[in-house]
């Protein structure tokens, strides 16, 4: 057994945490931005997107990889959407029955997983090129990347925005709450500065 | 309840049905020929469209390499697996082919260069160039902001004093800095031999000129030409090399110091 | 009739500008606005396919959807056709002109992971827009992407001889400048307060 | 040719794969959703009319009006849905009314999709306050950054008085449609 494992397992560690820091879908590669930047007005909803997403990602990235020699170039990218579709609606309808206030609160953005542009991103770059093993691995490395910074960039926005993260009373009463953090514009300036902060630590880390 | 399970099954199958044949119609009437080693070849690549290889995209990358116009080892994403990819597809071993390395046709480093003027605007050297010329006397000569290191994705390029120094083994020749220079001093230029000789000037005004401007600036005297018997030669006030001739050279370093105000260098 | 017909015109593209304050299609907001004549191609491209999947899409919507009630396909069946229809634009450009197609060539495939397309379907059907209205809507939204596609890539040309900070460049810039710009979309908020 | 046929059948098998799943799913959540829409407008009524023990619909075209009675069977008033279009987004919101249909018990907002901060404010305790025990003749009116003056009158959140507006005027047509419908 360990002889196949260690023939798929050559750099899967490196498969996996690449999606954590070197290729983070957020800050290096870009993508996935729309969710990013709607749902973490509070950390919660950062982190039950983070997770709804990780759910779709990695069980649309099984599939994709085990279908991945059947399908012809034509309709990839239909096939692979629809597959993601299909993952996503059963997310949808089943965080509305078990967790019926989070699916409220998250409400147009968890069907926009669907577009999300890392899954198809994903699938396509990789899933529809790589065995299931090493997918399966890509995909919770990128998730919990995702999920990661959600919840980072949740927890800002709520600390400024509402003085609380993940509702617990942080800032006193005479904090006067940042407004622009809870509204489109907060998310936009403060990721661009996350990313910004993200870059800088990466060349001082190659630096020296 | 069970006909809602038959129509949703019904409904989406038959959404599938209709959409894969007007796919499959549209890919019947708008077939493009297209040689099927492309489609290959955009298989093998990463697919990132990261545009490292100079393309927008990497499927023109691979059309450019079916055409010829492109090296199998350009994609930098995909690294040599992905070369030796292309070029089992292509049928072309990936020859050893001459390597190219850029090199850079100035030889004034900062204390040397003379300035006309001290130029405080924005720090890249496009910018210094539009403003007449930038600060340096020589309208030939570097002007060291960096745009060439800027552009180099591959890290070849540092600024020494002033002046870029090119890395030979992280040049991949793929002449991003050639296309940003303003002052197109640097140029790609094939290593024929080891040690390899190239002219650090690009100042084609007459000797006199060049002087005034710049201390080690070629003044086309024509020593190169005699002692190398017409391997250097000088043309429009310039000294050039020919490359493919520098391996008759019998001793390459007799010749650097030969050159009086010191324009030959080694790589 | 035709003012409430510009009305959604207008909140389509302007006061609810499906980027600046819905946060869909930031992937290639952010990708392509690098110079002007791609933004110009990737706006017109995206406007088309989204005119095109607001008919499609409220066709099936209502003749399927409503008439059988499988609310729950809405998202299968809708992105199935927006898929669909970017392939068939491909196909169709690359045939007709391939120089477009080498211009456009690595945006079509971003249009379908294009938020703002699937984004409008969802709102067209929560908005219980008619027909006419859906098509107006899509037509909207995709003026609205184009126009903010336009200004951020006016904005970034300029950039280009600016002197920002080695991290910020690339994403980080734009995304500043982005909320810069969704601060001032919000200006025209109270435009239609109907 | 073996190509077309590839295609569609790959794009058919996996529509087909994907509507039967997503029937199953829907089939198992339905009823958990609705579970969960009902005891929501309930959790909402019982807020309103604290002491209220039982509340039944009341037939009224698609309005949502509900006669809310305490334990001895008298009546409390009504709660009914009001909704419409707010700044943003659709505002969706129970309100409690006594049975001489004039005065206000409170309200609830159960979805609205104003800006956060601001004119999600409209769901924040202090200004639903000021509905409890408001006049609604003639009308509820709303007046800015001053004290309310008479007693149908409420104070707009400062900087979102679009969505103030909205809930009154939301309020308003609801009420007048349910006294049309009842003096019937």
């Amino acid at each position: 057994m360990n002889n196949v494992c260690n023939q798929t397992c050559t750099g899967c560690g490196k498969e996996f945490s690449k999606g954590l820091w070197r290729q983070n879908p957020i800050f290096v590669q870009v993508l996935g931005m729309c969710p990013t930047l709607a749902v973490t007005t509070k950390a919660l909803f950062g982190f039950s997107m983070g997770m709804a997403t990780a759910f779709v990602l990695i069980c649309s990235s099984l599939a994709v990889s085990v279908i991945r020699k059947l399908v012809p170039q034509q309709v990839r990218i239909a096939t692979f959407t629809v597959i993601i579709a299909t993952f996503v609606t059963c997310a949808d309808y089943f965080l509305q029955a078990n967790f019926y206030t989070i699916s409220k609160e998250l409400g147009p953005y968890v069907p926009l997983i669907v577009v999300n542009c890392i899954i198809l991103g994903r699938q396509e770059a990789f899933a529809s090129k790589n065995g299931v093993f090493r997918s399966l691995l890509d995909a919770i490395g990128m998730s919990v990347g995702f999920t990661a910074v959600l919840i980072l960039l949740g927890s800002i926005r709520e600390l400024l925005g509402f003085g609380t993260i993940f509702n617990f009373k942080i800032l006193g009463a005479g904090f006067e709450h940042w407004v622009i953090m809870a509204l489109p514009a907060g998310a936009f300036i403060t990721l661009g500065f996350l990313i910004g902060l993200f870059n800088w630590m990466n060349k001082k880390s190659k630096s020296n | 309840m069970a006909n809602t399970v038959i129509t949703s099954i019904l409904s989406m199958a038959g959404l599938g049905l209709f959409f894969a044949s007007v796919l499959a119609f549209m890919n019947q009437k708008l077939k493009v020929e297209e040689d099927p080693r492309v489609e290959k070849i955009a298989g093998v690549l990463p697919g990132v469209n990261c545009g490292a290889c100079a393309f927008t995209n990497c499927h023109l990358y691979a059309e450019a390499l079916i055409k010829g116009k492109a090296q199998p080892d350009q994609c930098r994403a995909g690294g040599e697996q992905v070369a030796s990819a292309i070029s089992e597809i292509l049928g072309v071993k990936v020859k050893k082919r001459i390597k190219e390395i850029a090199t850079v046709h100035c030889g004034a480093d900062a204390s040397k260069r003379k300035k006309k003027a001290t130029y405080l605007g924005i720090k890249t050297c496009v910018a210094a160039h539009n403003i007449f010329g930038g600060e340096i006397l020589c309208e030939y000569g570097c002007l060291g902001y960096g745009d060439c290191r800027e552009a180099c994705p591959f890290g070849a390029v540092k600024l020494v004093d002033g002046l870029p120094e090119i890395d030979k083994d992280k040049c991949t020749a793929c002449a991003k800095c050639v296309v940003v220079c303003p002052r197109n001093i640097i140029s790609l230029q094939k290593m024929e031999s080891k040690d390899f000789l190239y002219i650090t000037c690009n100042n084609p005004s007459k000797g006199a000129e060049t002087r005034k401007v710049c201390p080690v600036g070629c003044i086309a005297c024509g020593i190169c030409q005699k002692v190398t018997d017409g391997i250097f030669y000088v043309e429009n006030n310039l000294a050039h090399v020919r490359s493919e001739r520098i391996k008759e050279i019998v001793n390459p370093q007799e010749v650097v110091g030969k050159c009086p105000t010191k324009c030959i260098a080694k790589l | 009739m035709i003012i409430n017909l510009v009305l959604i015109f207008i909140a389509a593209a302007i006061t609810q500008n499906f980027v600046l304050t819905y946060f869909l299609g930031i992937c290639p907001f952010i990708g392509v606005s690098r110079k002007l004549d791609q933004a110009i191609g990737m706006g017109v491209a995206t406007t088309f396919v989204m005119t095109l999947a607001a008919c499609v899409t409220w066709l099936i919507y209502h003749f399927i959807l409503v008439r059988f009630g499988l609310p729950f396909l809405q998202y299968a069946s809708f992105i199935i056709v927006i898929a669909s229809l970017v392939q068939v634009v491909e196909m169709f450009i690359r045939k007709t002109s391939p120089a477009l197609y080498r211009a456009l060539g690595i945006y079509l495939p971003l249009i379908t992971t294009n938020c703002a397309i699937l984004g409008l379907t969802l709102f067209m059907v929560l908005k219980e827009y008619t027909f006419l209205e859906g098509i107006i809507f899509g037509l909207g939204a995709g003026c609205g992407f184009t126009l903010a596609l336009l200004i951020m890539a006016g904005i970034r040309e300029e950039l280009e001889c600016c002197d920002i900070p080695k991290p910020l460049q690339g994403a980080g810039i734009t995304l500043i400048i982005a909320g810069l710009l969704a601060l001032s979309f919000m200006g025209f908020g109270g435009l239609i307060g109907k | 040719m073996r190509n077309t046929v590839r295609i569609i059948s790959v794009l058919t098998v996996v529509g087909l794969i994907s509507g039967t799943a997503l029937v199953l799913m829907y089939n198992y959540a339905n009823p958990r959703i609705i579970k969960n829409q009902k005891n929501e407008m309930e959790k909402a009524v019982y807020k309103l009319f604290p002491n209220a023990k039982k509340y039944d619909k009341v037939a009224m075209g698609d309005d949502v009006v509900f006669k809310v009675t305490d334990k001895s069977g008298k009546s409390l008033g009504y709660a009914f849905i009001a909704e419409g279009n707010g700044y943003q987004g659709p505002i969706k919101m129970m309100a409690g009314i006594k049975p001489d249909l004039a005065t206000l018990e409170g309200i609830e907002i159960l979805e609205s999709q104003e800006t956060p901060g601001l004119g999600q404010e409209i769901a924040s305790d202090n200004f639903r306050a000021q509905f409890d025990g408001l006049k609604t003749s003639p009308e509820i009116t709303y007046v800015k950054n001053a004290k309310p003056g008479s007693p149908n009158e409420i104070q707009a959140i400062t900087g979102a008085t679009i969505s103030s507006k909205a809930v009154c005027t939301i309020l308003n047509e609801q009420i007048k449609t349910i006294k049309q419908k009842l003096s019937k």
